[in-house]
């Protein structure tokens, strides 16, 4: 193989070629730049392959022909292989990225270009600690010349504010270098690292000031305002240089250091990392300029991987999988998002919504956030994962909180980026047509998803790219192109033909959840059937999602748990977000499902003891005190998800304002995840005491309270979607009680209403969807009377109304009757007493639901409005159906589960034989009571059938009202504010709390940002002197070293 | 030796005035540019001293001198643009 | 217990002695009531001339097929009530269709008629009918609710669902009443029962100022008839229930008048002294007064 | 005067760190283990009779060719600042002082001598004191003295270059001939090392000292070239 | 005598960072780097100072034999003439942005120069 050391001589060679050209020779010199960059590529990418199959092994390269340490020599192993493969490409990339900017300023600045990638790998590859300084000082002054290529004046004065700090830096360095030799006597760095003892002894304020020389040079939060000022102002190109390259360059120099200094310098660089992690996302909270808070962004990653590096005490032989997937995350992302950035003319966030129409830059922007966040399936996930748990099980709790505090504050700009990029009115100026930038865009997509599969299949677990589900959902990419109903079909194919080849694995509970997410999905999607057109991103999204929900069904271990989960997440965010006015709720939704994924992530990790694989089974082994915290994190975590009281403020808007075939889908299946979770969790470890806590007892009021309020505050919606998404927050409520009671019949009335909630609020959903598109409204009261206009959609609601009530004879009425079963047995008798309240409320809003908007006056404007389209009216004949045949016979769904929770809670069994369903207190026949009901019912009917035969149909308006003929419908729609004594009489518990609450800690997360932003002025010499206040402080917070 | 460390005490001495000199802000920037460079070039001396001649040669014709020249050039246009 | 055919003889006959037992009692209710303010009331055949008037009446107009069935469901909702509870204790003659469900279907299956009623009414487009069903479904729903409490907190204290085996348990003495053993749960059951017998001060929703009669509005001729035989069927079934639970049942047709008289009595008392509430007020006042009753019989038993 | 206060604070924290080094300083009083190696072996290994001129150039040849980029890259920089200047320049000529005769003679006397001495400094440094850096510097010395006798003449630019360039190319060849020939990277052994103390020693030292003072001088003069240039170019 | 000249250099550092930081013309700044510099330049070159020896250049007076015991360490003084030259290369850079900066606003206050913050 070819000696590493031609990466430096080829880059240094081409760059004093260029000096023999001439000026005017543009195009030869561009050529050999890129031949150049091109070559070292290759060398670093061979060398990467050979020592990764083992065809080589790391060398060490000496100059001089001397030994070291009495000569410079450079090493490359895998890493650093890795490393300078990074740089180089990233150079190659950046320099196609560039090519008329390269054109316009000339031969110098592309041989600066060269010597940029060449310093940066130098400084990867050397072990010379002067030779480290050397390359360093080459980076900052290229740096210094490529500035220059943008064109805004700003980068100017950041450029030179970057020249003073670094100044500031080599000045440190230096002297730090000469001490440290003068202790040790040599300047190599394994040497050193050998002596370490010594160096520590006599020289540790020199090693000192080399470490924070060189973390300085990571721009680090605080001490990094210039930074921040090139990010901004420097040519996208450069900065994605800058954020990938350099970063990773200089972050490979800080390990070098480590190796030197020992765990107290590790603790060091992991507070030094996380508190820029944390910061530098606080900061970016408050930014609306695109590239800025890319800077902010890389700080806060580059801060992450430095806390990596501190923590390489523990995490052992996974440091190199988890530092290098959280780098080659981060530097494909932010170079691919600062390439991006190049195509964008405006610089606020909002301009990006110039992507829209852009299909593949859209996948691309989302794809690298999804890189930058550790989505799966992008390494930085897989290295979160491993992370995550080494920490746990170090308990570095507080750093892990931090962690995952700064992780979700990340998410949280980012994503609402990306909903800016989505749903805002399009930028009048359109992304600039540049077929090189799109390639070089189209390479870094290609290499993000590439580094997932490798990722996968380093990692010790099963690669998520190999997961027939999965890769089903990214198939739907491939096929974008086709219509809609094509790629329906087959997506409906796809949910039929999983369940057919898993349905021997499932057991009866998994067998229900299978069946609402998959066939249950597949009966929702008949409605996309109404979609024309292509419906871009509707399918990967939904079928993501899908993807999620039917491997977490089958899901054994917590990695593939938590891989499902947050893809469901992500999925349904996207799916969310595809609503008209859904940006601002989808990006709620998204935070706070985030939120709840993390506190799942770190209950596994915790429950895992530092074990990467982890049974689920394993979480019924635990014991105290760990197990109480566990089920704590994971119960949170999974009621995020249903939208327990006080995490629910996300499900209004993500609900409504979904599209119509997607709001059933997220409350009627999605909802289910985190049901599905607490099943999980409450089968494996039951009961837990917290601090004498029954936990499920907190479960209960939590359950008892979302039942309330959910229902209450359906009550005094004016918004039909709104209404029914309330709604979804009570039944979920009754549904936690149910299993929190831990008790047999808690259980099954919470499985009863996991079957029905998905079929009725499924089906009022496509009913009321159904009715919106027709109306073009969705609040009620500028609704009425449509029972004639739309009467199967009434029917719909109708039926579905009865049975969500729980008035018999339908099937919601068993839910009730087995709830007031279960809670005999119950120990605790005050939160079902909420229950109780809550109960009649539901009727009301029910009520209001068909009431307002299909009886009363119908509208002058909905005179000449039709039955719904005929595939949103298919699936909620079929839902009819389904909640008849469920009413009639539950046996059939709930036997085996019955039998099934027995394993679990013996207890309480019903008793399925006959037609009568009897319980230890009661009996219920629904066949009987639907028989009985429908005879009297036929026999009344008919009587009045009989007296009442030729009943004159009359106009609604011919009406006696106020002694005078109304003339407008308006003057007799009373349905605005429909209970209004109702809510004055109990409206205070309607109060917007827990909105407040939320809304106050953003609030406070944004102003706090936006004030201490202001910390960087603007001012060099403040920057510099930001720099000296952090050699101080670190140093004093070191005690003195 | 005595000899040398008085010397040196002195360059010392001198140095520190002449950066002060150079770093003062008061001045004109002409003698501040040619502050630094004496200093620079006391330094060169005291290299001698410390047995260092490769480094004092160095000090000396690029610490002091190019670089010097250097701050001259760059003042000059600069004045010569302030008078447009 | 399974379903016979003689079952259904056996409820006719129950229904046609509620029907008009209801009848009577409804006038004389009304006649006492008018007594108290010094009026001279109504004949005590009275509802049955009104009846056979509203059978009789020929001009009928429909606003529409949740119109036409409102009154269906109406009086389904009372007369299933009616039959789901045993109305003679150990009796199998009167025990009815109770071998169909429980406690709870009894509890539930009040809002079928009401919901029907509700949907009919508000097909009509009639604005008062609105009002009335909106102020209607806020209070009984309130009112529900110390009910709901009263009858789980009988349940638990017998640790049953089935009424016969609550009505069993009272046997043998007055003092085995739920009502002396659980007074709690009575008295919270018994303030709600003055809500939903739609008597001062609860009966706004059919205030006949502000509107003509709340939301039957619309409603003449034959709706009327099948309303005015559920507004007899329907307090008696619900008394029953009341009786059942609280006050030990009824082991004869004559322990069940006089019981049903009394209870019934006991709603036309409390409405000749107290003003009418509005919604807001009562709907606070059930919170505030019946609801804790309600918990607290939960909490003691 | 809260910043000044703030820096003042800063840098007597500074001072405290320096203080702390200068506590704890104890001069060595035998030389360290990398030291005693060059004292013992450069003469024999490398030929050359200055150790700090074997060390540049071969032990730390690597930091030499990266100082020469740092040279290169400020130059090419500095053009390149400069550069984008002349593009949007569009200023008439400006008559400057006229030179004084006595100077611009003594340019013509003295230039070819610098000239000389630089490249007797450079090509001697493996022997004597001084070597590339200090030769280049006089080289450049020579360019500085022509730009103040003839402020308006245009200078070659393109020979400056293709000086610098040739020189660094060699450079970096002459380095990876020592992979070829010899140890390593930049192993001065592919010419003989010859006797200590004469000028045809040491290996290829002197051949890389006198291309890094070519450059060296290239790249200064460039540097003050493109900063004295004035705007009429 | 080693100690002098490192004092003197830390010194030379503390004042040159002290006017680079508090001067606002851009040229002072540099010129304050320079010192600092130079500062530098003085504390490497006394940190490898040993008492009592020579310049490490072999010649008659200090034969190859007698090397170890006389010369001083050369390391420090070819780390010095790297840092020097990489100084001046940084300091023109400085420059050369000093110059194109007083073309774009004609100011040479580091202070005007704020538009890119928070």
């Amino acid at each position: 193989m070819v000696s590493p050391i031609f990466i430096i001589a080829a880059s240094l060679g081409g760059a004093f070629l260029l000096g023999l050209l001439r000026d005017p020779w543009r195009r030869a010199s561009y050529t050999i730049s890129l031949l150049v960059l091109a070559f070292t590529t290759a060398l670093a990418g061979a060398w990467v392959w050979g020592l990764a199959s083992g065809a080589v092994q790391a060398v060490d390269i000496l100059t001089a022909g001397t030994q070291p340490p009495f000569a410079v020599n450079l090493r490359l192993g895998i890493a650093e292989a890795a490393m300078v493969l990074l740089i180089n490409l990233t150079g190659l990339l950046s320099a196609l990225y560039l090519r008329d900017t390269l054109f316009i300023q000339g031969r110098r600045a592309m041989a600066v270009l060269l010597i940029f990638s060449m310093a940066l790998s130098g400084i990867v590859m050397t072990r010379d600690l002067f030779n480290l300084f050397v390359f360093f000082e080459l980076a900052v002054i290229s740096t210094g010349g490529l500035i220059l290529l943008s064109r805004d004046p700003r980068a100017l004065a950041a450029g030179f504010k970057y020249l003073v700090a670094s100044q500031v830096v080599s000045i440190l360095m230096l002297v730090g270098i000469i001490f440290a030799y003068h202790a040790t006597g040599s300047l190599n760095l394994d040497d050193m690292a050998a002596a370490s003892e010594q160096l520590l002894k006599g020289g540790a304020l020199a090693f000192f000031l080399i470490f924070i020389a060189v973390v300085a040079e990571l721009k680090l939060f605080p001490a990094n305002g210039w930074a921040l000022d090139i990010y901004e102002s420097a040519h996208p190109a450069f900065s994605a240089l800058v954020s990938a390259a350099a970063g990773s360059a200089a972050l490979v120099a800080v390990d070098k250091l480590l190796t030197i200094g020992g765990p107290a310098w590790m603790e060091v660089a992991s507070i030094i990392g996380i508190v820029s992690f944390v910061g530098a996302n606080l900061f970016a909270l408050a930014q609306n300029v695109d590239r800025r808070l890319l800077g902010y962004s890389s700080v806060a990653q580059i801060g992450l991987i430095v806390f990596v590096a501190g923590q390489q005490d523990i995490l052992g032989d996974s440091y190199l999988f988890v530092a290098g997937g959280v780098l080659l995350a981060h530097a494909v992302g932010k170079a691919g998002l600062f390439w991006l950035s190049g195509l964008i003319g405006g610089r606020e966030l909002t301009a990006w919504s110039a992507l829209q129409g852009n299909p593949l830059l859209i996948f691309a922007f989302a794809s690298f956030l999804a890189l930058l966040i550790g989505l799966p399936p992008f390494p930085g996930f897989y290295a979160k994962w491993e992370l995550v748990h080494l920490i746990a099980a170090e308990g570095r709790l507080l750093l892990l909180s931090l962690l995952l505090f700064g992780a979700l504050v990340e998410a949280g700009y980012l994503f609402r980026w990306f909903g800016y990029t989505i749903k805002r009115d399009r930028h009048p100026e359109p992304v600039a047509p540049s077929l090189y930038k799109h390639g070089v865009i189209g390479i870094a997509v290609l290499a993000g998803w590439s580094l997932a599969y490798l990722w996968g299949e380093l990692s010790p677990h099963a690669n998520l790219l190999h997961a027939a589900p999965m890769l089903f959902a990214l198939m739907f990419l491939a096929i974008e192109w086709a219509p809609a109903r094509l790629k329906n079909a087959v997506a409906i194919a796809g949910l039929l033909a999983w369940f057919a080849t898993t349905y021997s694995a499932y057991d009866p509970l998994q067998l229900i959840f299978a069946l609402i997410v998959l066939a249950g999905g597949a009966v929702i999607l008949l409605a996309s059937f109404q979609t024309p057109g292509r419906r871009l991103g509707f399918y990967p999204s939904a079928m993501l999602m899908f993807a999620g929900l039917a491997m977490l069904i089958l899901a054994e271990d917590s990695f593939t748990f938590f891989a499902a989960w947050e893809s469901l997440t992500i999925g349904s965010y996207f799916l969310i977000l595809r609503g008209r006015q859904s940006e601002p709720h989808a990006l709620s939704y998204l935070v706070f499902s985030l939120g709840g994924a993390f506190l799942i992530l770190t209950g596994f990790a915790l429950a895992a003891q530092g074990n990467s694989q982890f049974a689920l089974a394993g979480l019924g082994e635990l014991v105290q005190p760990l197990a109480p915290w566990v089920f704590l994190l994971l119960a949170i975590g999974f009621m995020t998800k249903t939208a327990a009281i006080g995490l629910h403020i996300w499900l209004p808007g993500a609900h409504a304002e979904a599209e119509t075939d997607v709001s059933p889908m997220v409350s009627g299946i999605l909802l289910k995840a985190g049901l599905f979770g607490l099943f999980m969790l409450l089968i494996h470890m039951g009961r837990q005491e917290f601090y004498g806590l029954d936990l499920t007892h907190a479960m209960m009021w939590i359950g008892a309270l979302s039942a309330l309020l959910g229902n209450l505050m359906a009550v005094f919606q004016e918004d039909a979607k709104r209404l029914l998404a309330y709604s979804s927050i009570g039944q979920m409520g009754y549904a936690l009680f149910g299993l929190a009671m831990m008790n047999h019949l808690g259980w099954l009335m919470a499985l009863m209403f996991v079957i029905n909630h998905y079929i009725y609020k499924s089906m009022l959903f496509l009913s009321v969807g159904g009715v919106a598109k027709r109306t073009g409204t969705r609040a009620m009261y500028q609704m009425g009377g449509l029972i004639t206009l739309m009467p199967l959609s009434f029917i719909a609601v109708l039926i579905g109304i009865i049975a969500m009530s729980g008035v018999p004879p339908l099937s919601g009425f068993g839910g009730r009757w087995i709830l007031y079963n279960a809670i005999m047995t119950s120990e605790y008798r005050l939160p079902m007493i909420l229950v109780f309240l809550s109960g009649p409320i539901a009727f009301l809003y029910l009520f209001r639901l068909i009431h307002s908007i299909f009886l009363g006056q119908l509208k002058d404007e909905h005179r000449l409005i039709k039955e719904a389209p005929f595939w949103l009216v298919l699936p909620q004949m079929i839902y009819v159906v389904c909640l008849l045949g469920f009413a009639l016979v539950p046996g059939l769904a709930l036997r085996h589960v019955d039998a099934y929770i027995s394993n679990f809670l013996p207890q309480g069994a019903l008793n399925w034989e006959g037609l009568t369903i009897t319980s230890d207190f009661g009996y219920w026949s629904p066949v009987s009571i639907m028989l009985i009901v429908g005879v009297i019912f036929s026999l009344v009917f008919a009587l009045l059938l009989l007296v009442n035969r030729k009943a004159q149909k009359v106009k609604q308006f011919n009406i006696v009202f106020s002694a005078e003929r109304p003339y407008r419908p308006e003057t007799t729609h009373y349905a605005w504010n429909f209970y209004a004594s109702y809510r004055k009489a109990l409206g205070f518990l309607e109060w917007p709390l827990f909105e407040r609450f939320w809304g106050a800690i953003v609030d406070l997360l944004h102003t706090a940002a936006d004030l201490s932003r202001r910390f960087y002025t603007g001012n060099g010499q403040v920057y510099a002197i930001h720099l000296l206040a952090f050699v101080v402080v670190v140093y004093l917070l070191k005690g003195g070293v | 030796m005595t000899l040398s460390i008085g010397i040196a005490l002195l360059l010392a001495i001198a140095m520190v005035v002449s950066a002060i000199m150079a770093t003062r802000g008061r001045r004109s920037l002409g003698i501040s540019i040619l502050a630094a460079g004496l200093a620079s070039l006391l330094a060169s001396v005291m290299f001698l001293l410390l047995g260092a001649p490769d480094v004092a040669m160095t000090e000396a014709a690029i610490g002091s001198g190019l670089t010097t020249f250097l701050f001259f050039f760059v003042l000059g246009r600069v004045r010569r643009g302030e008078h447009d | 217990m399974q379903f016979e055919w003689i079952m259904i003889p056996y409820s006719l006959l129950t229904l046609f002695i509620v029907v008009n037992y209801g009848m009577l009692l409804t006038a004389l209710m009304q006649k006492i009531g008018a007594r108290v303010g010094r009026r001279h009331g109504i004949p005590i055949w009275q509802n049955y001339f009104d009846l056979i008037k509203n059978f009789g009446i020929r001009s009928s107009i429909t606003h529409g097929t949740m119109f036409y069935l409102g009154p269906v469901f109406r009086l389904t909702g009372g007369i299933g009530l009616l039959l789901f509870v045993p109305t003679i204790y150990a009796s199998e003659m009167f025990s009815n269709l109770s071998f169909a469900g429980d406690l709870i279907l009894a509890l539930y299956f009040v809002f079928f008629g009401t919901l029907g009623m509700a949907l009919g009414a508000a097909e009509s487009g009639h604005p008062h009918a609105t009002i009335g069903i909106s102020r209607g479904l806020s209070q009984v729903t309130t009112a529900e609710l110390p009910f709901a409490l009263a009858v789980f907190a009988v349940a638990l204290q017998y640790q049953t669902l089935s009424i016969t085996d609550i009505v069993a348990a009272q046997q043998g003495g007055i003092t085995n009443w739920t009502a002396f053993t659980n007074p709690f749960a009575v008295a919270a059951a018994m303030l709600s029962f003055l809500g939903s017998m739609m008597r001062p001060p609860f009966d706004v929703v059919l205030a006949p100022q502000e509107i003509p009669i709340g939301p039957p509005t619309e409603y003449h001729s034959s709706y009327m008839a099948l309303m005015q035989t559920n507004r007899a069927i329907m307090p008696i079934a619900k008394i029953v229930l009341y009786m059942n639970l609280f006050f030990g049942g009824a082991a004869s047709w004559p322990v069940f008048c006089l019981k049903v008289f009394l209870i019934y009595l006991f709603s036309v008392f409390v409405g000749v002294v107290f003003p009418r509430f509005q919604v807001e007020q009562s709907v606070r006042w059930f919170l505030i007064w019946a609801v804790p009753l309600g918990i607290l019989a939960i909490l003691v038993v | 005067m809260i910043k000044r206060f703030t820096l003042i604070l800063l840098l007597a924290g500074l001072g405290a760190i320096f203080a702390g080094l200068m506590l704890d300083y104890v001069p060595d009083s035998e030389l360290n283990r990398t030291a005693d190696y060059y004292a013992k072996n450069t003469a024999a290994d490398l030929g050359a009779a200055n150790i700090v001129t074997a060390i540049i150039v071969t032990y730390r040849g690597l930091d030499t060719l990266g100082e020469v980029t740092v040279l290169f890259l400020t130059a090419a920089i500095v053009g390149l600042v400069l550069a984008r200047d002349r593009h949007d320049q569009s200023q008439p000529d400006r008559e400057l002082p006229p030179t004084g005769e006595l100077l611009a003679t003594g340019t013509r006397l003295l230039l070819p001598l610098i000239l000389l001495f630089g490249a007797y400094v450079f090509s001697h440094g493996h022997l004597t004191p001084g070597g590339g850096f200090q030769g280049g510097a006089i080289l450049a010395s020579g360019m500085l003295l022509m730009l103040l006798s003839h402020p308006l003449r245009r200078f070659g630019h393109r020979t400056i270059a293709i000086v610098e360039s040739i020189a660094g190319l060699a450079f970096v060849f002459i380095g990876v001939l020592g992979i070829a020939l010899a140890g390593g990277f930049l192993d001065n052994r592919i010419l003989p090392t010859g006797t200590l103390g004469e000028l045809f020693s040491a290996g290829a030292i002197p051949v890389i000292y006198s291309f890094v003072g070519l450059k060296v001088g290239a790249e200064f003069s460039s540097m003050l070239l493109n900063l004295s240039e004035t705007e009429e170019l | 005598m080693a100690m002098i000249a490192m004092a003197t250099g830390f010194v030379l550092i503390l004042i040159g960072l002290f006017g680079a930081l508090s001067n606002r013309n851009i040229l002072r700044m540099i010129v304050a780097f320079a010192v600092a510099n130079t500062g530098v330049n003085l504390v490497l070159v006394a940190v490898g100072y040993m008492d009592g020896r020579t310049a490490p250049i072999l010649n008659e007076a200090v034969p190859v034999a007698e090397a170890t015991t006389r010369i001083i360490d050369p390391v420090p003084q070819a780390l010095v003439l790297t840092a020097i030259v990489i100084g001046v290369g940084v300091t023109a850079l400085m420059l050369a942005y000093a110059y194109k900066l007083f073309k774009t606003k004609g100011t040479l206050d580091i202070s005007q120069y704020t538009d890119l913050k928070w």
